[in-house]
């Protein structure tokens, strides 16, 4: 097992990678900028180390300063939690020469993760399904005609050298599609000089779905089923569950067995995420992979018993992903998560400054993953997440009341937070139904007014 | 309580212990005290106030028209010399400047394992002088200084690590 | 407590210590206090403020000239007569007796529907005199005056559900 | 289902209830004593009623002050949580009286259950094993000879006008007999003027095992496993665990299939708890029966799934037990609870007062049931529990490290608490082995020093 690992960190991550580190005997280094000094990350690692001024750039972001600080308090392994240096393969290249080991993927499989087109090429070689695209543009509207019937409608045209919108048509039928590209070539034309169209499966009513892998470092895939992420605001996730109402056995099953072959292929260590939009006839495309622990990753640690970050770290020390499993992992329940940020529940402006009282919700069903308290400060440097309020039930009714009940005894003030709108969120009746997908948030929000 | 009130302090602390207080808050616009006698804090409690420097504080306190408050939080790193979050009050006080280590490293204070020190306690150093090494990823960092000044005290050890922001040397500014 | 209010401090202290109370807390306008005293936390269960003298730390506080109420524990239950926290200290205060609730029920103003009431505002009644019944588990229960003097305000209506300690009757005292 | 609930306790238990409360859409009603008026029980409630000055005596207590409050806020039923009012047969026949639902079984149930010989007598008719004893005075040696011939040493001889040791003596084979019973009869008439003696199976290191039930109001019975809660001192427990390590397979099942039995005949409603002692030898033996919800249920939600608390609100409501409970229950991980007092580590004197920072632990698998927080107060008139602190791990040793971190990040200043105590328990070999039994603390405290 690993020795001492120093968690690359910040926040309520921060804290979870200590707690995992904790309970499985392992020393903790945290790193902290100097407006951090007084936080629980500080608190309750076993050793800190200040690594520069508050901006991340000049702090959590300073590859010399974290590596320095590994080797001053000698760890044996870097954990880098999510965001900041966490999908940075130069930095997972740094701490190899450093001979520490960075916790996730070796650096060439975070970089070919980290190129879109060559991420979906390795994908589509394994069989995972991608979002079919034409390949290039096509050469006129009849090239046009026979693509989309390979595929189906909708299509989508899009300009070659556009973007805005512009030169860019959706495409319902056969029979609309010769004017439609004709429309988007010559807008094309106008506005950028070059009429070319390229070609993409448009999907209408697209479901963030996403799988959580596992893999050890000795050829060994597991998938743990998938989370349910479509309320999202601006590409930013509000409120995630496991499992989605909308991936069936079969589905799940298909697809955990592709991506199990397809991860082990690429050689994959570590936890990551594969993540697919899926289409309302239950047609699931892959968009990109986070090679990296995720924020909401506790929902899939509450279906199905595994703790994420443990394996993380016991992966990381060279155990088999036989003995960090049970033999047999089943769906339980359902859980759900919002994240608590720091913003005014209507503007989303953030809002940094003093909290004056916090009082986390307890009991039956409820985690709370945190590293604020009361009298702590939200500084204005770092992304706005404050807390994770997680819940398990027996089924969505039962996690959905929980959430309910959770969210009106969790007490903030001194800052705005987004528990009202989260309340809001769950009083939807489209939310409570469970059919939405990514543009919930847009609906919701010209609803709310 | 005037805003250079260290006898008037004096004199709360006094009258609180006679008065076999235990604990004590006051934070009055621009003024916050915040005490806990060691005797009463049965055991084990956060020693929030032993070691309490009180030079500091009626410093903190003395700080004018003092914006931000004396506060002594949790983990209160407030190196003993030179806090110099105020100007002098009177005169009498000398502060120090305080070097403190850019980056996270090794701090060395020669240029290579068996030469003499760059700087020793009681030398001259102009701004700009090299006065120790922080060795950080393998990198030999000179760090210079950046006042002029007399060396009054090294504040680390050869070969010990230091943080971001660490005191380094205590410089008696010229 | 004006700026220099060293010695308003201490008597408060005295006041506190003579009172019995164990841990204090104030916070009014820009001044806040919290002391807790050594001898309580020693022993176990400081009872805040039962017993405590309301209307004398009334008067003590509002010495100065700070606008909000002096505010302390828990269990404070400060009626929003009389209290007179805040005004001048002199006389001139006048301080009306609340009469309590003493259980929990149905207030009624007259023995009977239709009858008239047991007292009205204005009425002068006598200690043991009953001004009102409170209905418990079907058990009409008399409640009897505590104090001589005028009634100047019913507090509850007709009817209404009343918890223990809700104040019924505000009493000049003769 | 019920439509309003007032809640006729305080703490944590009272804020459980209302918590399930909220998650099944009942309204709740707390009551208060005036010692009580800034809690959490009263802030998170719909309504509160304040019902009497601080003693129990004259408000938590005090009958005529919580039915009062129950019918001017016109509730269906009160939840009496556990202590206080919880086995009150009286209270719960005011109730009946008063057509407010008591949650709970019947007034004739707790009444038997309350009378200790009655309750043997109703375990041992339904072929529950009760500790063997002699029915009255053994008549001479040959005669404790005889029985304890046929109940199986160690024995325990007592003086039947005894008390306080005197005229008691533990028989460990037969040899030894005729001598200790002369010694025990001849003690005993000096003593007390009576040399009668009876006697009673002796079991050397008694662990204490409780079994959950639930019995819904059409007569059916499901039993929820067991809790092992032998970490007490002076009979108050500290840490409870679920499942046991030493109740095997067999033993649950077939007691569990007794329990149902006997409590379907008993004619038992809503939830409740059998205590056993168990010997090393792995019989067990009725004590009592617990008629209401326990503090140490926690565990057995973790373990189970289920929320007893939401099911007695169920149940209460007339539901069935196979409508609540899914099909096939199952024991999923362990759990171990500790429960944090107000209270010197080392004197265990009581430490009321106020709370001046509370920082709860989070995180995957930890659960806090408390109604305390920063700046609040503890009250010196009632008991000194503050908070319970759940983990759930996958198995006992991930359980125990998971306690351990959880015992770590939580900070409670203002006062004394037994944190300190628990973390030295966690790190007992005795304890961590889990071969314990009720004389654990004498042995722990002693070796502490």
């Amino acid at each position: 097992m690993l020795r001492k690992v120093l968690i690359a960190n910040r926040g309520e991550i921060a804290l979870r990678v200590i707690s995992a580190c904790k309970e499985l005997g392992i020393q903790t280094v945290a790193v902290y900028s100097e407006a951090d000094r007084n936080s629980l990350h500080v608190r309750f690692a076993d050793e800190a180390v200040c690594i520069g001024p508050p901006r991340p750039g000049d702090s959590y972001l300073n590859v010399p300063a974290v590596i320095s600080a590994a080797e001053i308090t000698n760890v044996d392994a870097i954990h880098p939690g999510y965001g900041l240096l966490s999908e940075n393969a130069n930095f997972a290249e740094v701490c190899r020469v450093s001979n520490i080991k960075f916790i996730g993927p070796p650096p060439e499989v975070t970089r070919l993760m980290g190129e879109k087109e060559k991420a979906r090429q390795a994908m589509k070689k394994a069989n995972v399904p991608i979002l079919p695209g034409s390949d290039g543009v096509v050469a006129d509207a009849e090239d046009a005609l026979k693509w989309a019937g390979q595929v189906g409608y909708p299509v989508i045209l899009k300009a070659k050298a556009g973007g805005g919108g512009r030169g860019m048509r959706i495409v319902r039928t056969a029979e609309e599609l010769p004017n439609l590209y004709h429309a988007a070539s010559s807008e094309a034309t106008n506005a950028f000089g070059n009429g070319e169209l390229y070609m993409e499966k448009f999907i209408e009513r697209p479901r963030h779905i996403e799988f959580q892998i596992l893999a050890d470092e000795h050829g060994n895939v597991e998938v743990l089923f998938e989370r349910e992420c479509s309320i999202q605001r601006r590409h930013q996730k509000l409120i995630e569950e496991a499992p989605s109402l909308q991936v069936t056995p079969e589905i799940r099953a298909h697809l955990s067995a592709t991506l199990k072959r397809c991860l082990t292929e690429i050689g994959y260590q570590n936890a990551g995420t594969i993540e697919f939009l899926m289409d309302e006839d239950g047609s699931i495309y892959f968009i990109e992979m986070n090679t990296r622990i995720q924020v909401e990753h506790p929902v899939t640690e509450a279906i199905t018993g595994v703790d994420l970050v443990k394996a993380q770290l016991r992966i990381a020390s060279g155990e088999r992903l036989d003995e960090i499993l049970p033999k047999d992992i089943q769906i339980r329940g359902h859980a759900i998560e919002c994240r608590i940020n720091a913003e005014h529940p209507h503007r989303f402006t953030p809002s940094a400054g003093k909290i004056t009282a916090f009082n986390v919700p307890g009991g039956n069903g409820v985690r709370v993953d945190t590293a604020q308290y009361a009298e702590g400060v939200v500084p204005p440097y770092y992304d706005s997440l404050i807390a994770k309020l997680i819940v398990h039930g027996k089924d969505r009714e039962e996690a959905i009341a929980r959430m309910e009940r959770a969210l009106g005894m969790f007490v903030v003030e001194g800052i705005e937070t987004s528990i009202p709108l989260h309340q809001d969120i769950f009083k939807d009746a489209e939310f409570r139904v469970g059919d939405f997908d990514t543009k919930f948030m847009e609906r919701f929000l010209a609803r709310r007014g | 309580m005037k805003p250079d009130g260290i006898d008037e302090l004096k004199e709360l602390i006094a009258f609180l212990r006679e008065n076999e207080i235990a604990e004590f808050d006051l934070d009055r616009g621009d003024l916050k005290v915040r005490l806990k006698f060691a005797s009463a804090v049965v055991q084990a409690a956060p020693a929030v106030s032993s070691g309490m420097d009180m030079v500091a504080l009626a410093r903190l306190l003395s700080a004018g028209g003092g914006a931000a408050a004396a506060v002594v939080p949790v983990a209160a790193q407030v190196p003993a010399i030179g806090a110099s979050a105020g100007d002098p009050p009177a005169a009498a006080e000398e502060v120090l400047h305080i070097l403190k280590s850019p980056i996270v490293g090794t701090f060395y204070e020669s240029p290579s394992p068996g030469s003499s020190a760059f700087v020793s306690t009681g030398d001259r150093i102009d701004k700009g002088q090299v006065v120790c090494i922080v060795e950080a990823m393998k990198l030999m960092n000179e760090i210079e200084a950046d006042m002029s000044g007399e060396i009054v005290k090294r504040l680390v050890t050869n070969g010990q690590a230091v943080e971001y922001g660490q005191p380094l040397f205590a410089i008696r500014v010229a």
